[in-house]
């Protein structure tokens, strides 16, 4: 993984995800609060099949770019939070593996399940990602798609 | 040469995930996409939205070979 | 660390914690959710001293069965979250290790945020533990001590 | 003989993290511990939740041998 940044590290890539490499990282001297919230692939599905994997493909500069402008955002709305990463796997995720990653730390607890939530929602609204469900025998892609939410609409 | 990225469905409709086009505006260079693409694609970019450099466009912007236009179906991420 | 269970983990112990084990354990084919929350030790202090450590205590018979009420308590509140885990660490915990985590899985994040949220706050409210600061050259008791909560009174 | 659990400051005041008491009520065993373990422990037993067997108890709960209380004095955790 690359040298990681000091307080917002937006990161898209094909290698696994870890909560606790986030959850470490976040860790600040500062402040005594982490949340994480991590997304894994589920065997339900929006096309009624058996799901053994996903595939998510995007453009990771577009991706990036847009994810770091979802964290800045939250710095706007949260101002005392310390340290904000965000990490969204592409290409084959298998059964049970992390997609999406968020990390805060805060001082205090309360800002960091919030903007945990914001970062989460707004990363699923917001940011250039497209998911294909892969079963036994087939693929498509998903059918919960919507259009790209502008980050500060939201 | 304008670079036109194509994303998730735009991408698997037009078989390749990036190509170059000539034409002064968005508008122009995605006339000319269908063009090569066809039909497929036409129906996945009806639902799409356009961004030039990472920010949403106008099929009326004027574009150079400097500038980058995506073609960004509705999303399914996380 | 003991054989974990299938859904309900609490869990009292002076071995150090980690986030990415909880979230391993927690994800289940159905849940696509995993939120974690972890307390860590900070630097700041209600003593006034640069804290180096803290040193936490109980007795584990009873911290763990006031956790398992807890958990009880959130799955009367969130039916349909997946697994829940909350491990404590008692013993002297250095700066930026993990003191608490709490682990919940569920098919949709916002029932996983609440209820992550919901089991910090109980826990640090019902949970029998107590917590000596340590600095250079000396320890004391938290002054931020308050009585111990019902767990139904929250 | 019923088992007393000291905890945290309890603990301090007192010396010993558990202990051994006769007696045939809370309270009764509370003012015996009070005897043994001198001043300190009185000022945080006035501040302190009694439980036994791991439930809230009064001064005036009978208690025999195979028992536990719980002396807890203000918690600070997480």
């Amino acid at each position: 993984m690359n040298l990681a940044p000091n307080l917002d590290w937006v990161f898209v890539s094909s290698s696994p995800l870890s909560a606790d490499e986030l959850c470490k990282w976040a860790t600040r001297p500062n402040c005594g609060a982490v949340v994480t919230f991590c997304g894994t692939v589920r065997n339900t599905s929006t096309t009624g099949h058996d799901i053994t994997s996903l595939e998510y493909e995007t453009d990771v500069a577009l991706a990036e770019a847009r994810l770091a402008e979802v964290v800045g955002e939250a710095r706007s709305r949260w101002g005392e939070i310390g340290a904000v990463a965000v990490h969204h796997r592409i290409g084959t995720v298998e059964l049970g593996e992390i997609t999406v990653v968020v990390a805060v730390s805060s001082p205090h607890r309360q800002d960091a399940f919030e903007a945990a939530k914001y970062l989460i929602d707004t990363v699923k609204n917001c940011v250039p990602m497209w998911k294909r469900e892969v079963w036994e025998g087939g693929s498509a892609w998903s059918e919960e798609a919507h259009d790209i939410v502008s980050v500060r609409k939201r | 040469m304008t670079r036109v990225l194509l994303l998730g469905p735009a991408r698997e409709a037009a078989g390749v995930a990036q190509d170059e086009f000539d034409g002064d505006t968005v508008g122009e260079i995605l006339h000319s996409a269908v063009d090569r693409y066809g039909a497929d694609f036409e129906r996945v970019l009806a639902v799409s939205q356009i961004w030039v450099n990472g920010n949403p466009a106008e099929l009326t912007d004027l574009v150079g070979p400097y500038d980058e236009i995506a073609v960004l179906p509705p999303i399914s991420g996380g």
